[in-house]
């Protein structure tokens, strides 16, 4: 019972979670800056990182711990690389 | 035993000595001549030593193994018909060797000519000795390959160069014309040897693959003998030197079509198809050969369409099918071999004395050179076929044959007028020879005044008319025992009676006769006026010239067509190649799926919302950056990013933790790798909106987007039956049983990458260190276009911007924008080294591993590039990538070959759990080893990647030599059409 | 959830071999990353999906049937490597011949 | 001592995270992550020889604790205005803000801090002039924004990088 | 799996702490969608990568050091990486629209301290 | 000694493996020495591969059957683990890459190999793959080796860089690397049904494929076989391939001769293995195809040598001709055809490596100086940073008859004219078509041995043309200003490959009588599929070491 209450918890968790990514993607769509989308990817990893981080709980398994912690230490590398970009037109100078 | 051997060593030892004279030098042209003679005189005394055992049908064979399996062992083989032949190549040949060492001029490059020479006597003996169907073939294409050669031996000449190429080409199409002629004839017997074949006349003549093999063998021997349609080739061989015209266009190559028609006659002959072919070429040839022959005006020329003429004769009689006709054409080939070479000795001579061989230039040679026209006019009359000479007796055997052939009336008709007709001509076109050179007026506007030859050089004209005469005078004597032992091996013991006497009484041949020359004669009176003028090639059908069809023709199919054709049925173009591939792809899996994909399931899993929210964004980037990818390169590499964020989801989501370890980590590199490059692509701008559009592109769009479409559901519906389908027994259970006990580890995924399939993983870690050794040569040269050369344009406007204020520097912007960042970014370094370590620790027992710890730290080099600069990083890290790749490979190479040391085979994992001071109970596999060799490479490839690329920033931009947009298609010089 | 993964891929390979027959370089290359994610997928399909059975085993008695399948794992870890390592490749042939040529066009010059 | 150890607390910190990454505080894993965590120190200091100068470490504890309750409130706040739908009732605009601070690590800490706060955002630094422009998303007093940040943790700071 | 004989206070507990998680970082999502400037919506994130992260973070960090037996607090690190890196992206983008802004001469944004090049 | 022959089967593998990463320590600027390891490397491996093909043709004798050689790699049992088999035709094939390997190389140290970094490595990782291809047992370490041979050559074919190179390089990768998804995609489905990797595995579970599955089996088998014929440049997939070869440096092209090869090899391998007569209902999948579209390619292939402007590019086609043969006499369905298509495959990639050797220095002939000239722009541009390239070796006298000779040899072979290997081969595929049962058992003939036969011929005849035009254009038509600068160690390479050729002949019979049993071996799948899959470990899975 409490197992099924807290899977459900966690399942619903999930969705809201999903639904924020697809807020997230709407702006990544929508632009209309590149910075905007940018800032939009990074919120997406974030918010898939998190996802992930429920995945776990709701299965009761740390096994996918590792990817939620690379998530949130190199995620931000791709947007820092693309915001570099955009600010200077080249990644590495 | 013995004498079998020197029927071996007749067609090796020419071989020999043509490997031998081509080492010559260049100024031996005696020791060339006495080479080649002696192989001559070689070849001619062990024919003559033969000689008893080929008589009376006759047959000595050698076989020696070579491919037993294909029925293919050579066989050499020699009865009275290939005797006879061996005589004419071995004899012609001495004549010919001894006219040639004066007939070349000592500038001619000597050693190829008698290379190419003797090369030729041998294959020529290699075609009358084969006793294997196969074996004729090889020694037939040899013949065509070194006449090509001689035909060429000029080759700063056009023609030579035209005529050879030519006569190649012709005689080649009919050598493989032949091979598969033999081929059939071997299915039809059941074997390739000459000797089984030609014991199965019935059963090749009954069988229904008759008719082809027929036309094909047909094609062989016409083509080779110049008979119609395929006579054009001849006359433009005469470019090569006299020799060879002598050798080859009269007494050998172009005999081997009438020795092979010779050869098949007991077994192929006698049907209709055979009649109906053979004849029609021959008489065809026959009569339009002499024809044009009178209208030559180079003396070559007029020989040549002479030889063919008799050839046509000679297949005329073969065409007969009766066993007279046959000994009437062996008994002509021998005959024509002697006047004939003869007669282009002396045109060779004239040629050389007089500097020309055009008749309309020549005149009254006679007074000059009295020997040789003397001999060349009894060659010539043997040509004509006068009485008491050797041409006359076969010539009046044909008339014979072609007078009492009973067939149809039109056959009763025709065979005889036309050879009375072609009769007729020859004595024309040997008046004009004999009249238009010798006699006459003293020729005007020679460069040199002519004399008579060495007196060497004229002693092989004078052997061969003696022969002449002495056959034409006393048959029986002569060539009758030879001619006889010829004829029986080919239309075998029951030969019926034949008189070789001079005098048969007053009979139709006679009269054909005596009609023929008193024709002959009336009618070049009456032609006088007409060729006295000296136009060139002959009335009616002057314009139809064969050479120049042929030409035509070649360049349009090999030339034109193929051009066409190759445009048409493939391109160069890179998207229609990928849609081919695409195409085939869907048509492979299609044929397949639609015969049969069975019964489709309801999906087992259930239903989560969460996850089809999730690939709901993984789609809608997936589609927006297609969208995306032409005009808004950045969008489109942020939306990929949001795919590949979803795809490593789904890898969590579904039990895969080093999948999306892995993909998490391939993304971001990629990302910042593509970002690197994207700096040297140029800028795009949205120009052509949909409705501006042509029409073709908008057809290819809707195909490509059908193909996509069409690829997509095949791959989501086999994917979904097979996801649907339940697992059967397979390899994987072992795999998670044995992991820990057997590998070692808990991480069933690690274990297989290190252990049970750890050489796949080498293999992978080795494309990866290639590629980076394969970028960094790239990169080593790279040249940015002209317009990416410039620093991107925000730079410069921040530039810019610093230099123009007093209180600033360059690069200040840089600086101040990066320089928190920049802080965290540095910070973060020695954290993600610790995080890629323990990603590396860990990966035996739980997710992660070498290559994922590898890219973590590779990221960790990179993200430092980005916040400090190239010059900033390489000032305080000193990164040798290509030594650690170096590394890697050979640690992962030595810890394989460890077990080896134990008599494992490579890559046996030894593990164990070694107690460690304060740590306790360590699981030690050497796989770990690997792994680390892993770790080494996965660091220096992908760090050199990313930092091969990123230098180019840093270096001295240096511009393509090209111009930006190359227009033109940049392939070779097209070369002339032939 | 087979639905969807297999609808996932089938629309990644939709857009990818659409991409892979655009003819500008940077489209191509989007498009073989696009079917390298469908092409992993699929591979990983293979072994049946399953939910909470990563194939981390903990000792003792094991039981193959509360685990995936590893080996399409296994593949689809060689595979991401390998399509990175190409992505790297042709990327940077593709610079290569934007600066030889002058235009990004997959053929070297433009129609 | 220096030279051995370059950033004793880097190599705290990095021991630390070691052992939760572990989940195992047994002394094999200290004596291994001792070593990792030493090798790394090391490969810091060759990317960065000058250090920072923490004096009060001790102060951290505290900026955590005000940071975290700073977190939580601006959170709501946020979640307020956005819920609100983001319409009329915020103002946002940019404040220009100078500082004492001018070590950098510290002011990477600051802007962390200012930025990883929902409702505040760091823009651009000037080292010349030693302003931060500063984005608020709610800027009803600026003043108040200007005395959190310069009070609440610039003055922490000061004191923890000296 | 979860155990089935999981005590109710967790669950509630651990549902509770991850629902407000997600509904701060949902939250935060659709501020990132709907509010009007870039310089605001880069706000919105923040809820997420904060207090979002926080809250799912305890949860896991109760959920584990019950069932597991034991104190289970790496999900720290996991707040104190996100609290790290999210400003770096957010600090670099912002300073790249303020660049570009001036640029465009976009009137809202306060001049550089050197003025603005008209240039 | 003893140890090293226990391993033989991997040991052309390592080899290059380990002198590829050796060299990788040593700087460009020590040339020499790279090359004296990789010389001496490659000799070692051709000594390897000599006993390869001794102990193929050797223990296939003794066992009077099939002669196939196990690996187990990591000592785990088939079919978990990987394997490598050597059978007759696996050893011939790595004797034929070392073959070819060590002639490219020879040429290659005249001059190509200074032209750019990491030449060596690239080079011995090329032989790697192409040996590992040949080797393994198992279909996705089959893929993996297809990448590192594919990646390896990707690096050759740009080397030296230059526009048309990589040009051509760029359709060459993109292609190839969609026909690499394709690899994954079918190797993929075929594991999805069958639920194994292992070759032989896989040949021994088809027959009990569930006929529901049969089709998704077989969709699996079609789309790997295009990712084959990619390679093997069938007809209509194979238009990159002239471009490719015609772009890349002399001594590689003459050594991807054998790479299209590796795409025959594999389709030979599975197409025979896993649809021979043990597989049911799906016994002969795909033969058709292979059949037809091989034709097709012969008759492009002819068409193109046709029309082709420049000597690289009729080699090019030369190589689409070749292949074209052999996939249409696999897919012919003969052991006897089959044993033939074997020796025309060693002899046409023996006499088109030669060409492509030819190839290079023939332009020398047509200008003088153009070689040194085209090097250097193609590779250095403009550049003045990089060093000087050396040229090395003794320049030869009568170095126009000396290629006139060997021009003419490849073009005999090449067009199959007698009497040199490349007829013998046509003989040896075509006797067979029309005696599909032996040449003294009275059978029909079938109308596809027509079409193919006179195909072959054609081809022939074609290739005959195209080669005399090219010949006569470039030694007779031309005359050269000045003694051709040829090096000795530039036309040695030439003179052994065709050498070979001529060796073919003479020592046809033993050659025909390993082919043949190879042959035979590949069309009775069931001796190869015993072997591997009763391949021993060394000890039981009880104690590892
Ligand atoms: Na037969
Ligand atoms: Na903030």
């Amino acid at each position: 019972m409490s197992a099924a209450i807290l899977f459900w918890t966690l399942a619903a968790a999930q969705v809201m979670l999903a639904l924020a990514m697809i807020a997230t993607i709407y702006r990544v769509i929508k632009g209309p800056r590149a910075q905007d989308r940018i800032v939009s990817l990074d919120a997406l990893y974030l918010n898939a990182m998190l996802l992930l981080v429920v995945f776990g709980i709701r299965y009761g398994t740390a096994v996918y711990f590792e990817v939620a912690l690379i998530i949130s230490l190199l995620g931000f590398v791709g947007t820092v690389a693309l915001a570099k970009f955009l600010m200077r037109g080249e990644v590495i100078e | 035993m013995a004498s079998s051997i020197f029927l071996i060593a007749i067609v090796v030892v020419p071989f020999i000595a043509s490997l031998v004279a081509a080492l010559l030098p260049q100024t031996a042209r005696n020791a060339e001549a006495w080479l080649s003679a002696a192989v001559a005189i070689f070849g001619l005394a062990v024919t003559i030593w033969l000689y008893p055992q080929v008589t009376d049908g006759g047959v000595l064979r050698q076989e020696i193994s070579w491919i037993p399996e294909l029925g293919l062992n050579l066989i050499f083989r020699i009865d009275g018909f290939a005797w006879l032949f061996c005589l004419l190549i071995t004899g012609v040949g001495l004549l010919v060797v001894l006219y040639a060492r004066y007939y070349m001029s000592p500038k001619d490059p000597v050693p190829r000519f008698f290379a190419f020479f003797l090369a030729f006597m041998g294959s020529m003996l290699g075609v009358v000795l084969s006793g294997n169907l196969v074996q004729l073939v090889v020694f037939w294409e040899l013949t065509s390959i070194t006449s090509f050669l001689l035909i060429g031996y000029w080759f700063h000449l056009v023609q030579a160069r035209d005529g050879a190429r030519m006569a190649l080409t012709v005689t080649g199409l009919g050598g493989l014309g032949l091979l598969l002629g033999m081929l059939i004839i071997g299915h039809i017997v059941g074997s390739y040897d000459l000797d089984i074949v030609l014991a199965s006349g019935d059963l090749i003549k009954s069988h229904p693959l008759y008719v082809p093999a027929l036309l094909l063998v047909l094609l062989g021997a016409l083509t080779k003998s110049a008979q119609f349609p395929f006579q054009f080739w001849l006359p433009h061989a005469m470019a090569a030197p006299t020799p060879v015209s002598a050798y080859l266009h009269s007494a050998t190559m172009v005999k081997a079509g009438v020795f092979l028609l010779v050869r098949f006659w007991p077994v192929m002959a006698s049907t209709d198809a055979w009649f109906w072919i053979v004849t029609f070429a021959g008489l065809t040839t026959l009569v339009l050969g002499a024809y044009i022959a009178i209208f030559q005006t180079d003396l070559k020329g007029l020989l040549a369409y002479s030889t063919i003429s008799h050839l046509g004769l000679i297949t005329t009689l073969l065409g007969m099918s009766s066993p007279l006709a046959a000994v009437a054409a062996i008994f002509h080939i021998a005959n024509h071999a002697t006047f004939k070479a003869s007669l282009f000795m002396a045109a060779g001579i004239i040629d050389h004395e007089t500097g020309t061989r055009d008749i309309r230039k020549l005149s009254g040679l006679f007074r000059f050179m009295p020997f040789t026209a003397t001999l060349a006019m009894v060659a010539s009359a043997a040509m004509a076929g006068v009485p008491l000479l050797n041409g006359f007796l076969s010539k009046e055997m044909f008339f014979t044959e072609t007078a009492l052939r009973d067939a149809n009336p039109f056959v009763n008709l025709a065979l005889p007028v036309g050879a009375t007709v072609a009769g007729m001509f020859s004595v024309v076109y040997s008046l004009r020879f004999v009249h238009g050179v010798f006699f006459g007026p003293a020729p005007a506007g020679l460069d040199r005044v002519p004399h008579e030859p060495p007196a060497l050089m004229r002693r092989p004209i004078e052997i061969l008319v003696l022969l002449c005469l002495l056959v034409g005078i006393i048959p029986g004597i002569t060539i009758g025992p030879f001619l006889a032992a010829a004829v029986v091996s080919v239309v075998g013991p029951d030969t019926p009676y034949y008189s070789l006497s001079v005098w048969h009484g007053f009979n139709i041949p006679l009269a054909m006769s005596a009609i023929a020359l008193a024709g002959g004669v009336l009618l070049y009176l009456a032609l006088h006026k007409y060729l006295a003028r000296g136009i060139e090639g002959a009335p009616l059908i002057g314009n139809l010239k064969g050479q120049r069809i042929f030409e035509r023709v070649l360049v349009t199919i090999s030339w034109k067509w193929a051009k066409a054709l190759e445009k048409f049925l493939g391109t160069r173009r890179l998207q229609p190649q990928l849609a081919l591939l695409v195409t085939l792809a869907i048509i492979a899996a299609a044929i397949p799926l639609v015969a049969g994909v069975g019964p489709l399931a309801l999906p087992p899993t259930p239903f989560d919302p969460a996850f089809a929210l999730v690939w709901g964004v993984g789609i809608v980037c997936a589609i927006a950056a297609t969208y995306q990818a032409k005009f808004h390169r950045l969008v489109a590499l942020v939306l990929l990013g949001g795919a590949g964020l979803v795809t490593c989801v789904t890898f969590v989501w579904f039990s895969a933790p080093d999948l999306a370890v892995t993909q998490l980590l391939v993304e971001i590199v990629t990302t910042v790798l593509i970002l690197l490059g994207l700096r040297w692509l140029p800028k795009r701008v949205e120009f052509d909106s949909d409705d501006t559009l042509s029409r073709k592109a908008r057809v290819r769009r809707i195909r490509d987007l059908g193909l996509a479409i069409i690829a997509g559901c095949g791959m989501a519906l086999m994917s979904y039956a097979i996801m649907t389908r339940p697992a059967g027994q397979g390899i994987g259970d072992f795999f998670l049983e044995n992991s820990y006990k057997l590998g070692g580890g808990t991480n069933v995924v690690n274990v297989m990458l290190v252990d049970f399939r750890g050489f796949d993983t080498f293999g992978e870690i080795t494309v990866l260190g290639i590629v980076a050794l394969t970028v960094f040569a790239l990169l080593r040269r790279f040249r940015p276009a002209s317009d990416s050369i410039e620093k991107p344009e925000q730079q410069r406007i921040q530039n810019a911007f610093d230099d123009q204020r007093p209180d600033r520097n360059s690069g200040d912007t840089i600086n101040e924008y990066l320089m928190i960042p920049a802080v965290i970014m540095a910070w973060l370094f020695p954290v993600i080294i610790v995080l890629a370590l323990y990603i590396f620790m860990r990966g035996h027992d739980q997710p992660g591993g070498g290559f994922a710890a590898g890219i973590v730290m590779s990221i960790g080099f990179i993200l430092q590039y980005m916040a400090g600069g190239t010059r900033w990083v390489e000032e305080r890290l000193r990164i040798l990538p290509v030594r650690w790749i170096g590394m890697g490979l050979l640690v992962a190479l030595a810890t394989g070959m460890g077990s080896w040391l134990f008599g494992y085979p490579f890559m046996t994992t030894a593990f164990q759990y070694a107690e460690i001071p304060f740590i306790g109970r360590v699981p030690m596999a050497s796989a770990l080893i690997f792994d680390l060799g892993v770790f080494t490479l996965v660091v220096g490839a992908t760090v050199l990647i990313l930092i091969a690329l990123a230098h180019q920033s840093v270096r001295a931009p240096r511009a393509s030599r090209r111009p930006a947009i190359v227009r033109e298609d940049a392939s070779p010089k097209p070369e002339e059409a032939r | 959830m087979e639905l969807i993964l297999a609808i996932a891929v089938g629309v990644l390979t939709t857009c990818g071999v659409w991409l892979l027959l655009r003819p500008r370089t940077f489209q191509v290359i989007v498009g073989l990353s696009l079917i390298s994610y469908a092409v992993n997928l699929f591979i990983f399909s293979m072994g049946r999906l399953r939910i909470d059975a990563a194939p981390v085993i903990e000792g003792g008695v094991i039981d193959p049937a509360n685990y995936t399948d590893p080996v399409p794992q296994a593949l689809v870890l060689t595979a991401i490597v390998i399509s990175f390592a190409m992505t790297a490749l042709f990327l940077v042939v593709l610079l290569a011949a934007r600066g030889f040529t002058g235009t990004d066009h997959v053929d070297g010059r433009e129609r | 001592m220096k030279r051995v150890l370059p950033y004793p607390l880097l190599f705290a910190g990095l021991l630390l995270m070691w052992l939760l990454l572990q989940q195992s505080f047994g002394l094999g894993h200290i004596l291994l992550g001792a070593v990792i965590a030493f090798g790394a120190t090391h490969a810091m200091a060759a990317l960065q020889p000058e250090r920072p100068t923490i004096g009060r470490p001790d102060k951290i504890i505290r900026l955590i604790v005000l940071v975290l309750a700073d977190i939580i409130r601006s959170n709501l706040a946020v979640a307020r205005i956005i819920l609100a739908g983001g319409r009329g009732e915020h103002k946002s605009g940019f404040i220009l803000l100078p500082l004492e601070l001018r070590d950098k690590s510290g002011l990477a800490v600051l802007s962390c801090i200012v930025t990883a706060t929902p409702g505040s955002a760091w823009l651009e630094y000037d080292p010349v002039g030693s302003t931060v422009l500063v984005h608020v998303l709610d800027l009803i007093d600026e003043q108040e924004w200007i005395d959190t940040i310069k009070h609440r943790y610039e003055a922490l700071l000061l004191e923890i990088f000296q | 799996m979860i155990p089935d004989d999981l005590p109710l206070w967790l669950s509630l507990l651990v549902g509770i702490c991850v629902l407000a998680g997600a509904f701060l970082t949902l939250v935060g999502s659709i501020g990132l969608a709907r509010l009007s400037s870039f310089y605001e919506r880069i706000h919105a994130p923040t809820l997420g990568s904060s207090l979002g992260t926080g809250f799912i973070l305890l949860g896991s960090v109760l959920y584990f050091s019950v069932t597991g037996q034991r104190l289970s607090v790496h999900e720290v690190l996991i707040f104190i990486f996100v609290s790290v890196t999210t400003p770096v992206t957010l600090m670099l983008l912002a300073r790249a629209a303020l660049y570009r802004d001036r640029e465009e001469g976009a009137g809202e944004v306060p001049p550089s301290r050197f003025g603005r090049d008209d240039g | 000694m003893h140890m090293l022959l226990d391993h033989l089967v991997i040991l052309p593998i390592l080899l290059p493996l380990a002198t590829g990463a050796i060299l990788l320590f040593i700087n460009d600027r020590l040339r020499p020495v790279k090359a004296a390891i990789n010389f001496a490397s490659t000799m070692l491996l051709l000594v390897l591969a000599i006993l390869l093909v001794r102990h193929a043709a050797e223990t296939g004798q003794a066992a009077g059957g099939a002669g196939n050689a196990t690996y187990p790699l990591g000592n785990w049992p088939v079919p978990f683990g990987i394997v490598l088999v050597a059978d007759r035709l696996s050893a011939l094939l790595v004797l034929l890459a070392a073959i070819l390997g060590l002639c490219a190389l020879t040429f290659s140290l005249a001059r190509w190999h200074a032209v750019g970094p990491s030449f060596h490595s690239l080079f011995q990782f090329l032989l790697m793959g192409l040996c590992g291809a040949f080797l393994t047992g198992d279909l996705f370490n089959l893929f993996v080796f297809f990448e590192v041979l594919l990646a390896a050559s990707y690096g050759l074919a740009l080397h030296g860089s230059g526009s048309a190179r990589v040009r051509a390089g760029l359709h060459y990768i993109a292609i190839n690397l969609a026909a690499s998804s394709l690899f994954l995609i079918g190797a993929a489905l075929i594991y999805g049904v069958i639920g194994t990797l292992n070759m032989a595995d896989i040949a021994a579970r088809v027959a009990q494929v569930a006929g529901a599955d049969r089709g998704l089996l077989e969709a699996g088998a079609g789309i790997l076989g295009i990712a084959f014929l990619v390679k093997a440049g069938m007809w209509p997939l194979g238009f990159w391939l002239p471009n490719t070869y015609a772009a890349a440096s002399a001594p590689v092209a003459a050594l991807f001769a054998i790479m299209t090869k590796v795409g025959i090899y594999a389709v030979l391998r599975l197409s025979l293995l896993v649809f021979g007569d043990q597989a049911g209902a799906s016994a002969g999948f795909g033969q058709a195809f292979l059949l037809y579209g091989g034709m097709a390619t012969i008759a492009y292939g002819a068409i193109g040598a046709l029309a082709a402007q420049s000597t690289a590019r009729l080699s090019g086609n030369l190589v689409l001709m070749s292949s074209g043969t052999l996939l249409a006499a696999i897919g012919f369905g003969n052991a006897g055809v089959v044993s033939g298509a074997l020796f025309y495959l060693v002899s046409s990639t023996l006499a088109i490596s030669a060409l492509f050797l030819l190839v290079e220095l023939l332009e020398r002939i047509r200008v003088e100086g153009a070689d040194i000239l085209a090097v250097t722009l193609e590779a250095y541009g403009d550049d003045d940073e990089e060093d000087e390239v050396q040229e090395v070796g003794v320049v030869i006298p009568g170095a126009l008859a000396v290629l006139g000779v060997s021009f003419a040899i490849c073009a005999l072979v090449l067009s199959g004219l007698p009497p040199l290997s490349g007829f013998l081969a046509k003989f040896a595929m075509i006797s067979p078509m029309l005696n599909p049962e032996g040449l003294a058992t009275v059978n029909e003939v079938s109308a596809s041995a027509w079409w193919l036969a006179g195909l072959l011929i054609f081809s022939g005849f074609a290739a005959l043309i195209a080669l005399s035009r090219t010949g006569i254009n470039t030694f007779w038509a031309t005359v050269s200003e000045g003694p051709a600068a040829v090096r000795v160690i530039e036309i040695l390479p030439v003179i052994v490959l065709l050498g070979l050729c001529v060796i073919m002949v003479v020592l046809a019979g033993p050659i025909m009588t390993y082919l043949e049993a190879a042959a035979n071996a590949l069309h009775a799948p069931a001796g190869y599929i015993a072997d591997v899959l009763g391949a021993p470990v060394v000890v039981d899975l009880g104690g590892a070491p």
